[in-house]
């Protein structure tokens, strides 16, 4: 029990549904089943970004370019209708092709350039926004497109599409993590990426991976946001940039590579929501709020996240 | 020699006009338009020879670019800058050097503390407050639970805009403010809000949303969960206009017209030409309510999906606005 | 037998050896600011040095504080908030309290280095994920920013605006201050360890560093650097703004990372983040004089802060 | 000299790691004047036992006495306060700081709160010529090889002038001419009345160096005594517990006709113009002085450093590696001498240090098979007696020793046609050198080559068919197995034997 307590995932996940229940006694609408289902489609886009996340993360990098994928992909699809395709498959096909090539982009970047993920993925979000501006705003399109309709809104036997989609990639996630030789790779890019390289891991491979990887989830959470929200926007994926790295760090992944689980990232994820819904329910002016937020992360941190020592 | 009779004009600038418009950051759906405004106003300058140059800038968010930027144009001498301020108080400084240049300087929606600049152009964020406030008293007949919906925290006009609304709430102690959100003004946070809320509060008669696209949100969240729409305000964004006539609600909006940027421009280059141009120049609220709402949705395929309808604009009409007709 | 350097030899060297695998961004960075004076030859005067300097300088003090804390191995997400904390404090103590000039500065910069100091405590004590802890803090801190002034407002008094931002190159002045202390604190053994600590905490521990003080030190440095930068935007703009530092807190890492600051602690230098944040002002200014529409700016942007970190592999590949 | 008191004593010592007990009542005393030998298999608790000594760590029970005070908390800051001083492995180095910087820290010395450079100009130098070190002051500790890293970490406690010096596993890169200069110093220190504490695996220096001889097995101290009358076998005997074998096999060359890889003119950054051919079923040797290109060129022919050539044959393909993973599909495997920051990854498990190079192999279609991967980590366990838990702990919780066999055995699964091994047995007890010299040669007999570096002049003599000795990037001597004697190793690498060359 003591050794289970030790374990950061574990703790994430305790604490979790300590604070639901608290919340829950706290203001009794936080705890209705309807609520928790929503946090949870709230959560899953989270979760399905940071899961991109997770991988580039594990593999030693960073991606800062996941909130301008999302935007893009959710400003793109509606600009992509084809006429023999009334159930826009092919729309979202094509969109997350897309967005994967450009996550492929900012491997091959990694790779050849051997520039910091860091610097290389804050490049291609800057240029993304330049071509936000050429494609955004201009042209009066808003198609409704049924299959993100339904992905955003739809539901399978009472399960919201939004979690049904997160269970997926978080069971290829978990999978590709730990079952693959790619998962083995990154943690050992991710620990140690000269001694990695020595033992014959294909490094180029699998950093080109993690961020195609990074690039499809991105995209499909803007697919998804897109759907709840009906309409994209310039900005929408903004939220996401700073809450998918909180929700890595948060599940106990280390941010310097090598360490973690995507088990401990959906953990975070649903924290990060909680936490930003009991804010809102709160009554208080915005500086106290914003206090709030920061003491209960830290005060869940202290719980949760202490780095194991000795 | 006459004085020149507006603020900065020294009169030794001659037509035809470098104008530069120092925006605060392009990618925004809303900026996009206003900076449509901005070239079709240059434009029509152009065909008259007044103006022959734009110089567009982008700060990218950060006001500290944005001061950079306005130096840039102060340095290369252009004659008149159009800004939307990415802070109150930062920009100051570096609009009383413009102006101390003979630089005729037109601030437009987001304003300066400082007054030395040739003329301020905006709605009116109090007045907008206010009406709101009023129509949600109005339709509730004083009586009933309301939410409040704002931008985010810190900035100028969320504040003056909930202030706008407090004398109307005080007025009438039948309106109970149930709790206020602040979100960036942007339908999917206002959605994650109000979801939250709904859960929350089982009884809402009113929501009192400040602008942008939180109405749109407001409604995407009520929608989901079936809840009975209540009267609301809100801002001349499309979605909202299109779920407002797609869900029959009883609603009132106004807008912060794209054009104040074309009249940014007008207004700097008359100056510039001599005209007497007021210091302040306060644009009327356009207002949208359940009678007039089909004529904006008629024009709707004109604008971005995700864009701002707005009321439409001529020259003739900016005279009236700077009172030069 | 060797040749013994005298005591300045050494150091000098040591100073130097340290510019290695920066050169590339050096280059790159006198192209930039040439072609900038060639674009605006107003730039080669006092006026032109002054102005350009004020505009830069903010983002200067931030790239500093933000590597003192990167050196540790650490991050810092709090230092835009903590911006905009100083400049609210700055002008309510400063511009509309008694507290005076002086006293306000001096209180602003303290509030910023017991905040940071906090932060690295609880980093170091408790072995938490720097980037997390950071990030909750830059809540509470701008959450307290937005106690002290909601909307921005307040003042400065106007002798204060004039000393720091007027038309003379008093912020190039502060900067080189600073960077001289650095160079101080750098030859003392504090600033050793805190080199040390971000480099091989296990074996600083083992040297005999003291560890945890040097990363609290690191973190109340920053935080002090911030606050005064708030200090500074303040007098600048004449008001204080609380959301004003927001976007510094990534451009301030985006600098570091430049100007060849590692990931991973003790790699890096505070000249090369410092010519890394100068790189990203003479950008601004350089695209404004090209005369590029957004467009090609946001494309441009990426492509010259990508080709700045390019330049340094190609190198060492060539080598 | 014997008989004065000691400046360092321990008395019943315990220390447990996560409740296993790593040190059992373990007491020892450390004399002026006296150099005594700290002997033990891998992961018996020596370097445990010197991080209690040192305030790195704090004992779970015991007591510590300096100049027979009890000494209530121990840290590494008051340890050197109190005159202690501890080689560690290159553990302690900041590999981007300088020389001077890395010599002196913790311990500079300041002059109006700054860094007297002036004087560790002078005082760091002094250091480095006692030990015959020749590199820059101001130069970042990263770019030094493994061996030079090593006695910077000597030289940094030198620096410090302590009572008490602790040694642990110094040599453990450094060749024949480097520890001769460092017994010169240590010969003096104990002249000048310093306690040192000496830990080796090389059983001649422990004999050439050492008065008096603690042992532990598994954590308890069962030997403390003079080194009079002791000869090396007793000496092993003590630390094992049973009769020992030789440590060399009996040499029988297994070289057979055929070509494993073939170079000519092979150039990379560090090495000029090298030719260099290795049958099947050959064991190779290169030796030199510290740094003299004999790892860049086990790195080039691995593809880890950009390499041109006339020729480079192996595997049937006649080009350079492109990169490790490249020149692992030709056949080749390379076993880095850093094992800390090149081999092993210590935060992560046995099992998956064992079998990530064959990962590829092991795996079906990308997806792994963790039957088949626990197989295999027991297999690699047991063939190479790994020590220290199962195969799910971390390989940093195993003693150096053990984590060198993991970087060795994990290779075993690929059956590689080159083996490059650089400084193997780094580390590594007497026992578990003399298994993996029977597998090397083991490994030879099955028709693999074999590329030895190797920093113990000893391993080169005894296990090598030829012995390429290297100085300046280039090869100096090509000696033959009946010519490489230790001598002609050593002149060869000083340059006075060039006539002597095949
Ligand atoms: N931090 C630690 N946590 C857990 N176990 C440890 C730790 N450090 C050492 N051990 C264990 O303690 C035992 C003794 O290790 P130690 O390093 O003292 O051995 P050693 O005698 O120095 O061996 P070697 O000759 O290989 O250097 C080993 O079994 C090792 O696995
Ligand atoms: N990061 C770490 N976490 C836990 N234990 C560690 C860590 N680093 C080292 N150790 C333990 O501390 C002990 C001493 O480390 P040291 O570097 O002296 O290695 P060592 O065992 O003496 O090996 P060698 O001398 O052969 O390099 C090791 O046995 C190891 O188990
Ligand atoms: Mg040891
Ligand atoms: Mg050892």
């Amino acid at each position: 029990m003591s050794a289970l307590l030790r374990h950061r995932v574990t703790l994430g996940w305790l604490v979790v549904v300590a604070l639901w229940i608290a919340a829950g006694l706290l203001k009794p609408g936080f705890a209705r089943i309807g609520h928790l289902r929503y946090l949870l489609e709230l959560a899953s886009i989270t979760g399905i970004v940071a899961a991109g996340q997770t991988l580039v993360v594990i593999g030693g990098g960073i991606d800062l370019s996941v909130a301008a994928v999302i935007t893009f992909s959710a400003i793109i699809l509606p600009l992509l209708t084809f006429p023999f395709d009334p159930s826009g498959m092919a729309a979202v096909a094509m969109t997350l092709a897309i967005t994967t090539a450009i996550g492929g982009l900012n491997g091959i970047g990694v790779v050849l350039l051997r520039v910091h993920p860091l610097i290389l993925t804050l490049a291609t979000a800057t240029i993304l926004q330049g071509a936000l501006i050429l494609i955004a705003g201009g042209s009066a399109v808003s198609t409704v497109n049924p299959a993100v309709t339904f992905l955003g809104n739809g539901d399978l036997f009472g399960l919201p599409m939004t979690i049904v989609t997160w269970l997926l990639i978080a069971a290829v996630t978990l999978f590709v993590l730990h079952g693959t030789v790619l998962g083995s790779w990154l943690f050992a890019l991710g620990t140690n990426d000269r001694a990695a390289r020595l033992a014959g891991v294909g490094a180029g491979q699998a950093i080109l991976a993690v961020h195609a990887a990074s690039g499809f989830c991105a995209g499909l959470a803007g697919l998804l946001l897109l759907g709840m929200n009906r309409q994209g926007y310039v900005g929408i994926g903004e939220p996401y940039l700073l809450g998918s790295i909180a929700a890595v760090v948060l599940g106990g992944t280390s941010i310097l590579g090598g360490r973690g689980t995507y088990l401990g990232t959906i953990a975070g994820s649903i924290l990060l929501v909680t936490i930003t819904a009991l804010i809102t329910v709160v009554n208080a002016s915005p500086g106290w709020r914003a206090i709030l937020f920061g003491g209960l992360i830290l005060g869940l941190l202290l719980i949760s996240g202490r780095e194991r020592s000795g | 020699m006459a004085e020149a009779a507006a603020k900065c004009i020294k009169g030794d600038r001659k037509p035809p006009f470098t104008v530069g418009w120092a925006n605060i950051y392009s990618v925004p759906t809303w900026m996009k338009q206003t900076e449509g405004t901005i070239t079709d106003v240059v434009e029509q300058l152009k065909k008259d020879g007044l103006v022959d140059n734009l110089v567009i800038t982008d700060a990218e968010g950060n006001a500290n670019n944005q001061i950079t930027q306005i130096q840039s144009m102060i340095d290369t001498d252009v004659d008149a800058i159009v800004v939307i301020a990415g802070s109150s108080t930062a920009l100051n400084r570096v609009i009383e050097q413009a102006c101390e240049k003979g630089i005729a300087v037109a601030n437009v929606d987001s304003l300066v503390d400082t007054d030395q600049l040739t003329v301020k152009i905006n709605t009116n964020s109090n007045e907008w407050g206010k009406q709101a406030a009023q129509f949600i008293a109005d339709k509730l007949g004083g009586q009933g639970k309301i939410i409040i919906m704002n931008g985010p925290a810190g900035i100028s006009v969320s504040e003056d805009r909930r202030a706008g609304a407090t004398p109307v709430l005080e007025a009438n102690p039948g309106l109970e403010v149930l709790t206020e959100t602040n979100t960036a003004y942007n339908s999917a946070p206002a959605q994650e809000a109000m979801t939250s809320l709904l859960f929350q509060y089982p009884e809402i008669d009113g929501i009192l949303s400040l602008g942008g696209a939180l109405s749109a949100g407001a409604i995407l969240a009520m929608d989901r969960q079936g809840r009975e729409l209540p009267p609301m305000t809100g801002e001349n964004y499309r979605q909202f206009l299109e779920l407002w006539k797609e869900k029959d609600l009883t609603a009132w909006a106004t807008m912060q017209p794209n054009w104040l940027g074309g009249l940014g421009v007008y207004a700097a280059v008359q100056a510039l030409n001599g005209k007497d141009i007021q210091p302040y120049v306060e644009v009327p609220l356009p207002i949208i309510d359940n009678g007039n709402i089909d004529e904006y949705l008629a024009r709707a395929g004109e604008f971005p999906a995700d864009g701002y309808i707005y009321s439409p604009y001529d020259l003739a009409m900016f005279d009236q606005l700077l009172g030069l007709k | 037998m060797r040749q013994v350097p005298s005591g300045a030899a050494l150091h000098a060297r040591l100073i130097w050896r340290r510019n290695r695998g920066q050169i590339g961004l050096f280059v790159l960075l006198a192209l930039l600011l040439a072609l900038y004076a060639f674009l605006h030859p107003g730039l080669l005067s006092w006026a032109g040095i002054a102005r350009f300097t004020q505009n830069w300088f903010p983002v200067a003090l931030v790239a500093i504080a933000q590597t003192l804390v990167m050196l540790m191995g650490g991050i810092d997400l709090a230092i835009g908030a903590m911006v905009g904390l100083g400049t609210v404090l700055a002008a309510t103590l400063v511009g509309e309290s008694a507290l005076g000039a002086g006293l306000g500065i001096t209180a602003t910069v303290a509030i910023g280095v017991a905040a940071g100091g906090l932060v690295g405590t609880i980093v170091a004590l408790f072995g938490l994920p720097a980037i997390i802890v950071t990030l909750a803090s830059s809540f509470l801190i701008g959450g307290a920013a937005l106690l002290v002034m909601p909307r921005p407002g307040g003042s400065m008094p106007g002798w204060l605006s004039e000393g720091l931002v007027g038309v003379h190159p008093t912020a190039l002045l502060i900067l080189i201050v600073i960077l001289v202390a650095w160079r101080v604190l750098r030859a003392t053994p504090l600033g050793l360890s805190i080199d040390a600590a971000g480099d091989n905490p296990a074996g600083a521990f083992r040297s005999g560093v003291n560890v945890a003080l040097a990363r609290i030190a690191a973190y109340a440095i920053s935080g002090g650097l911030a606050a005064f930068a708030g200090v500074y935007v303040a007098a600048q703009t004449g008001a204080g703004d609380p959301l004003i530092g927001n976007p510094l807190a990534l451009q301030s890492i985006t600098a570091a990372v430049l100007g060849g600051v590692g990931f991973l602690g003790g790699q890096g230098t505070i000249r090369g983040a410092v010519a890394g944040s100068l790189l990203l002002a003479v950008l601004v200014n350089v695209m404004f004089f090209l005369g590029l529409p957004p467009v090609a700016q946001y494309v441009m942007q990426g492509l010259i802060i990508v080709a700045a970190m390019g330049i340094k592999r190609l190198r060492e590949r060539a080598a | 000299m014997s008989g004065t008191a000691p400046v360092l004593a321990a008395q019943g010592l315990v220390k447990r790691f996560f409740g296993n007990p790593v040190l059992n009542d373990v007491s020892i005393e450390i004399v002026p004047g006296r150099v005594h030998a700290l002997l033990g298999e891998n992961g018996a608790g020596k370097s445990t036992l010197v991080n209690l000594l040192s305030g790195v760590l704090a004992p779970d029970a015991g007591r510590l006495l300096v100049d027979r005070q009890p000494c209530a908390r121990l840290t590494p800051a008051l340890a050197r306060r109190h005159g202690i001083a501890v080689v560690q492995q290159e553990l302690s180095l900041a590999p981007h700081l300088s020389v001077v910087e890395n010599v002196a820290l913790g311990a500079v010395p300041t002059r109006h709160g700054l860094i007297d450079y002036g004087r560790l100009a002078v005082e760091v130098g002094r250091v480095l010529d006692r030990l015959g070190l020749d590199v820059a002051l101001d130069q970042p500790v990263e770019e030094l090889p493994l061996g030079k890293r090593q006695l910077v970490e000597i030289a940094k406690a030198l620096y410090r002038q302590p009572r008490v010096l602790i040694l642990d596993e110094p040599t453990s890169s450094l060749t024949a001419h480097e520890v001769q200069a460092l017994f010169k110093v240590l010969a003096e220190l104990r002249r000048q009345g310093t306690a040192l504490v000496y830990i080796s695996h090389r059983m001649n220096e422990v004999m050439h160096l050492c008065d008096w001889v603690t042992v532990l097995k598994d954590g308890t101290r069962t030997a403390d005594r003079t080194m009079v009358g002791i000869d090396p076998p007793a000496l092993v005997r003590l630390m094992v517990g049973r009769e020992p074998g030789d440590l060399f096999p009996p040499f029988r060359s297994t070289a057979r006709g055929e070509l494993a890889l073939e170079a000519r003119g092979l150039t990379a950054p560090g090495i000029q113009g090298v030719d260099l051919v290795v049958r099947q079923g050959e064991v190779l040797g290169i030796g030199g002085l510290l740094g003299q290109g004999q790892e860049e060129l086990l790195l080039a022919l691995y593809g880890a450093l950009d390499a041109q050539a006339e020729r480079l044959a192996t595997g049937g393909i006649d080009r350079p590696s492109r990169n490790p993973a490249d020149a692992i599909g030709r056949g080749l495997a390379y076993v880095p001498a850093d094992r800390k920051r090149e081999a092993v990854l210590l935060p992560l498990s046995i099992r998956f240090n064992l079998t990530l190079p064959g990962l590829r192999r092991l795996a079906r279609r990308g997806l792994r098979r963790f039957a088949q991967e626990a197989e295999v980590a027991r297999e690699l366990t047991t063939k190479l007696n790994v020590r220290g838990g199962g195969p799910e702990r971390a390989v940093q919780l195993l003693s150096g020793g053990n984590q060198q066999k993991v970087a060795l055995a994990r290779w075993l699964p690929l059956s590689p046609n080159v083996l490059l091994l650089n400084d193997p047995t780094r580390g590594v007890d007497v026992d578990t050198k003399r298994e993996i010299y029977l597998r090397l040669k083991g490994m030879a007999a099955d028709g693999m080559a074999v590329i030895l570096l190797s920093s113990d002049a000893l391993e080169l003599v005894h296990l090598c068919d030829r012995v390429l000795v290297f100085r300046d990037g280039r090869i100096a001597a090509d000696l033959a197995h009946r010519q490489a004697s230790e001598e002609a190793i050593v002149a060869a690498s000083l340059g006075v034997a060039r006539q002597e060359a095949a």
